[in-house]
């Protein structure tokens, strides 16, 4: 076995690459946010034009053909490329990536050429738009109608809990809708990209634990063009399935990082209590070291996922083991870190007292909030007693990128 | 042996009860957390027109002299309500800390504290955070007759609109923390004094107290001078013993909320409570509030009986409620979901208070700790 | 409120005489075993023939009326009775006392007089007869069946896991047997006293962790009197819930006890670790600390529910609350003590170097084995959603002795 | 990259895994743990032949010179069958002592250890059980060359049917436990030395060793004197982390014992496993088993490749498999019900196992804090 990367020194000049243009085009004083519901004014344009610069690199999807607007890359480059952008902390404007599989799997030729290159390229910023009021857990209960008028479909229907920078940011909507009331559940879908600027289409913003960067989508009336539907009229669930697939862990990390840990670790460093250093208090290191074993075994389920996805393996349980384990461990951390850091970890990123400039707050907020989206905790356990075969329902895994046309059949 | 509240409490309960669905329903919640300094001088003024200010304080000091369990019972309302703590901060933990450590001398203040005319907390906790004796470290130096102060209380509810601060100060440093701690009584408006609200996801306004050189006159100093650890951990033990029945009613609602919206939320064509995992989170967050209520009320009816065990079961309580009211909220936003975490749904604000309660008057962690020296066998 | 019993002077002088009855009949070296896996022998003689005395005492039921055998005594008696036995240990003769609601509620007059006296007045051993293979958690799949012969009932059928002395030992089995399979599920049973000398009923023991004290029961060809059965014969499920309702922890208890975390707390006192007494060990001390607060909490909802049972009171989820408490706490305080106490809390009694003889050992043994009995984890959950009013299924409380023929209707 | 297991290393396994389940079916791992001693000499050699107990042995010492990685494939599947841990106690702990601490003098004994002819057990516990530096006290005072030692080991593996005894004794005090510490090699006809079989719930057969002055010859000492705690600490970590993944390999049968019988067991007309309240402890299960099986092979890699940081992955993966593998058995528990508790099953046995091995080698908190002083930031 071999749990790592190793790079040829071709490869680790090819970083060098990176490490450059990324000196190139990001001022030392440019960061992302620690709440990116601050993403917000000259950052976001700055992020945006980044993203551009560095799609048209092939750096957003440097593992896909250029034909596309990938960059034709070894997964050992992108892992390359991922680790330095990380380390650099650029700011990145939200895509929902999600969109990509889908198009990849489902989508014609000709869609494929359509949609592909400006998304890949960084010029077009898309949003999922799959929960709606009566459709969360149960996502197949989507109530939004698409009616077909030959040459277009009339969309009318509500969306909730759409994530990303708000309204005129977006490009794409892209999710299920319904196409015939009359066809079984599972059989009456439509995937649609929506052009966001489609008339009849607004964005309001929820009032939320985690700020104001999840939407309600309001859909009157919105004509959507014929060929925006992504796969056949009544295969919108198929396509939403090889979306989650990969949302729900499947895709995997091949990394063991984790900021808020990392964090954690400082602030035990540098603490103290009844005048002793914090680091020293049996019970202080008893919480560090589960945060660390928590998090470090959930990245090892999302490094064996990374593995198993790139030598193109059939998942079975791994991709919803992996998403429930980080939500679970989430919350767990994030009450470890209370008990330790105790109101510390309550102050926002306004307040000077605040360590990390807030970022354990954040953590408090979002590791709660996380484990909803992308299926929530529920629906990761669905789907793995299923794939355990323990349930009445036996399903295998929906086909990806990696997998699409081999031993499941093509889609 | 009999567990259920007496008339007189339940009727207590009741009016509190109607008062706050009246006053305080869940958007006004919202909205004074959002304003600027979280207080509402109307609902003030008729909380404490109804004597809930005045129940701790002694008949002598002007007040009602109440049980504690009353206290706990009409704070388990206000947890039900998410009603704002200044009232605790005033009412009942600053008035504990004077009636412990020096009624007499300050017999007047506690009278104005009993009727709302004035607002005290008590500021304990430094940037070093914590409640035993060791945490106080911010020296009182005598000098010419007064006492000068020096330092910084971090994490003070309410000192943003107090009227006096009760500052916990060490006049003597020594191997025993125990030893050498006094308090001194700060006017708001003393020389060097200055308070600032601090900011984050705080379920109650929380300050930090910046004493430089602040000096204060003998007088200012509330009981004996290096005595006060004893008074101020019988008042925490008294006010800690209220607090836990507060967040019983904390999480009694979060977990009300949870077990409603399972009732009503579709999903798959059945209401969501009839899943076992939903079911397992409601019942987990049940036993949360029904282990809280339990150990709260017999906490309260153990200082009130004068049990010698007392301090063991007020440490219970509130290791019982530090991990139950958070982890009650959590199980209740598990079941709603996304929607939970909309402010306008009103769960956010428990979970706001859970968590900040979470470490005060001392965390999980440090009542363990004292339990398991209150239960060894003495050798 | 009021967290105690409080005692006048003349229930004082009752616990000196119940004290001096105990010193005299009690020899001082007769002690309860470590295992009850070891009332063997010459110590089950004696304890059978306490158990008779104090039956004759009315002592075993104190406060049933006399006429059935009871000691119509009032509940603050019946405590000091049961502080008094308690405190000194006796070895007490497993005898399953659920028998006793059931007659009390479903039995006719005759029935009461028939059966009571000899069970309260400890002449007779009760074992209970409901689990069989195919009906462990869903008990109302008896599959054991009872035929009419107009004055007596043939029985065939087995049943597992029916605790007691074993063989010779019992003089009746109850419980649940079908004698309707036409009839709807709950409505197919019948609720029989087996006399355990009944021709074709033979017990063979299990070889389980907790020992070979559990049975199984085979019931062949089996003539049982008609006036065995106990309430009508389609309402064995109905009975059947009166006694479950109370060994789903409706009765309660009245008092916090826990000799499995006094001996957790004496140990940590007295041992030490890396030259250091472990009492003194931050990580220990959370450990005790969680140990009691878990025991304690759970005692609460069985003082709770004593105190509502004795008042009367109509409980809905409490019963199955506690029950379940007691269930997990057990498994956690298990689990804290070995992190504790290391291989110690394994050393079995035999051990020389076991700690109280081995009780910690038994007890990491019966806390997982009680999960089962008595309702397992999931059924009490069950049972607690339904009362919650969230489940599918909405019920309310199954009549016991104090409740019965109040607003419940009478059974 | 690469998680796959090597084609040499899923041939081991499957070797291993046929003969077991040949010698080993559960009837035969009952009565084994019924026997008098536990130890079955056909199996023994059998699996001796097959090179077992030599794969960590060096080659130049007559053994196999496995990676560690090899031996912890081996090691999963003896898991999986809840093998007696006779070959892990002599042919991987006791191997990695030796080898580490005095491989040259001892040369002869270790070659006998690979080849299966003598069995040798390792004797660090005390009655104040413990896994660090000062869990040894038991002093070893020189006299006339030869050293005399006096004192009691418990909970020592095998010692019952071992040839030999490593004995980790004290040959001198002081503030630093990890300073004065040596190994002797004790043979079994010593004067002065005498074992007894501990019983109780015990997954595997412990022993306490008095040690009544027992003189052993400067020659006896293995390694440097004073210096024996460096050596022993990395043969316990190399031997921890094989010793994890036998706990991977036990949590993993638990698990699928779980899975089949939630397939198969009706209850209200549907499998148990179509109930979430039965599928969630499988679930846990199974990232128990899958957690412990990824840290162990981590923490084997790390020694295999020589990381730096190979004792935090060690430390990790045991941590993980302390928790993980009783608690796996618990939830296999849990799904079983009571038929779970029925010796002729064979989960109780894995039960029995995973409690044993819990505090084996380091428990969960000892290993916690050996990772949080390693993840502490150097100052």
């Amino acid at each position: 076995m071999d749990f790592a990367y190793h790079y040829t020194a071709a490869q680790e000049t090819f970083r060098q690459e990176v490490k450059a243009w990324l000196a190139e085009h990001v001022p030392s004083h440019i960061k992302a946010p620690v709440d990116s519901e601050f993403m917000r004014g000259d950052l976001y344009d700055f992020a945006l034009e980044l993203r551009r610069k560095l799609g048209h690199k092939g750096w957003l999807a440097p593992t896909l053909p250029t034909a596309y607007g990938g960059g034709g890359l070894s997964v050992e480059l992108a892992v390359i490329i991922e680790e330095e952008l990380r380390r650099r902390k650029i700011p990145t404007v939200f895509s929902n990536p999600l969109v990509i599989p889908a198009i990849l799997v489902w989508g014609t030729e000709e869609q494929k050429k359509k949609f592909l290159p400006g998304i890949l390229h960084g010029e077009k910023i898309c949003y999922q738009n799959f929960t709606e009021p009566q459709a969360g857990s149960d996502l197949a209960n989507v109530q939004s109608r698409a009616v077909n008028l030959g040459d277009e479909w009339v969309i009318n229907g509500q969306k909730i809990f759409v994530s990303g920078g708000g309204p005129g940011k977006a490009d794409w909507l892209f999710g299920p809708i319904m196409t015939d009331p009359d066809a079984p559940r599972h059989r009456n879908l439509g995937y649609f990209m929506i052009p966001a600027t489609t008339q009849g289409i607004t964005l309001t913003p929820l009032d939320l634990m985690n700020g104001r960067n999840q939407y309600i989508v309001m859909m009157e009336d919105a004509h959507v063009p014929a060929d925006h539907l992504i796969g056949g009229d009544h295969q919108g669930w198929q396509v939403a399935q090889t979306v989650l697939e990969q949302e729900h862990g499947g895709g995997g990390q091949p990394h063991l990082i984790d900021q808020d840990l990392d964090n954690f670790i400082e602030f035990v460093g540098n603490a103290s209590r009844d005048g002793r250093p914090m680091s020293e208090d049996p019970l202080v290191q008893q919480q560090v070291a589960e945060c660390y074993i928590d998090s470090h075994a959930s990245g090892l389920f999302s490094m064996r996922n990374h593995w198993l996805y790139h030598s193109k393996s059939e998942l079975t349980y791994e991709g919803s083991q992996s998403s429930l384990q980080r939500k679970l461990f989430g919350l767990r951390n994030a009450d470890r870190m209370r008990a330790v850091m105790g109101p510390y970890c309550l102050l926002g990123i306004d307040e000077q007292r605040a360590p990390f400039g807030g970022a354990p707050e954040v953590f408090q907020r979002s590791s709660l909030v996380r484990t909803h989206p992308g299926g929530t905790i529920e629906v990761q356990k669905v789907i793995i007693a299923r794939r355990l075969g323990i349930s009445k329902t036996r399903e295998s895994a929906a086909p990806t990128p990696q997998t699409a046309g081999r031993k499941n059949g093509s889609p | 042996m009999d567990l259920a509240l007496t008339e007189q409490q339940a009727m207590l309960q009741t009016s509190a009860a109607d008062l706050l669905r009246r006053e305080l329903p869940k958007d006004k919640v919202l909205e004074l957390n959002r304003s600027a300094d979280g207080f509402d001088p109307h609902l003030w003024r008729q909380m404490a027109d109804l004597g809930w200010t005045a129940m701790v304080v002694p008949e002598t000091a002007g007040g009602l002299g109440s049980s504690l369990t009353d206290v706990g019972a009409l704070f388990e309302i206000l947890g039900q309500y998410a009603c704002p703590l200044t009232v605790f901060t005033s009412g009942v933990l600053s008035a504990q800390v004077l009636a412990e450590a020096g009624a007499s001398a300050h017999g007047g203040l506690l009278s104005e504290v009993a009727t709302g005319e004035k607002i005290v907390t008590f500021a304990y906790t430094e940037p070093d955070y914590g409640w035993g004796p060791g945490a106080v470290q911010l020296p009182a130096t005598r000098r010419d007759g007064a006492y000068v102060l020096n330092g910084t209380k971090l994490f003070v509810p309410d000192a943003h609109i107090a009227d006096s601060i009760l500052v916990a100060a060490r006049t003597e440093a020594g191997d025993d923390p125990g030893a050498g701690m006094s308090i001194f009584l700060v006017e708001k408006e003393q020389r060097g004094l200055s308070v600032r609200q601090m900011s984050g996801w705080l379920g109650d306004r929380l300050c930090e107290v910046t004493l430089d050189s602040v000096e204060v006159p003998a007088s200012a100093m509330v009981g004996d001078e290096g005595g006060a650890w004893a008074p101020i951990d019988r008042a925490i033990d008294r006010a800690t013993a209220v607090l836990c029945a507060y967040m019983a009613g904390g999480a009694r609602r979060a977990t009300d909320m949870a077990i409603e919206y399972s009732r009503t939320r579709i999903a798959f064509g059945v209401p969501i409570g009839t899943f076992q995992r939903v079911q397992d989170r409601i019942i987990d967050a049940n036993d949360d509030a029904d282990s809280m209520r339990l150990t709260a009320y017999e906490a309260l009816w153990k200082l009130d009986s004068g049990h010698d065990d007392a301090p063991l079961a007020v440490s219970t309580a509130k290791a019982v409620a530090s991990v139950g009211f958070p982890r009650a909220c959590e199980a209740s936003h598990h079941v709603h979901g996304g929607i939970g975490t909309d402010h306008t749904l009103g769960l956010v604000e428990y979970t706001g208070k859970a968590r900040t309660l979470q470490p005060y008057l001392g965390d999980a962690a440090y009542h363990k700790r004292r339990i398991a020296r209150l239960l060894a066998p003495r050798s």
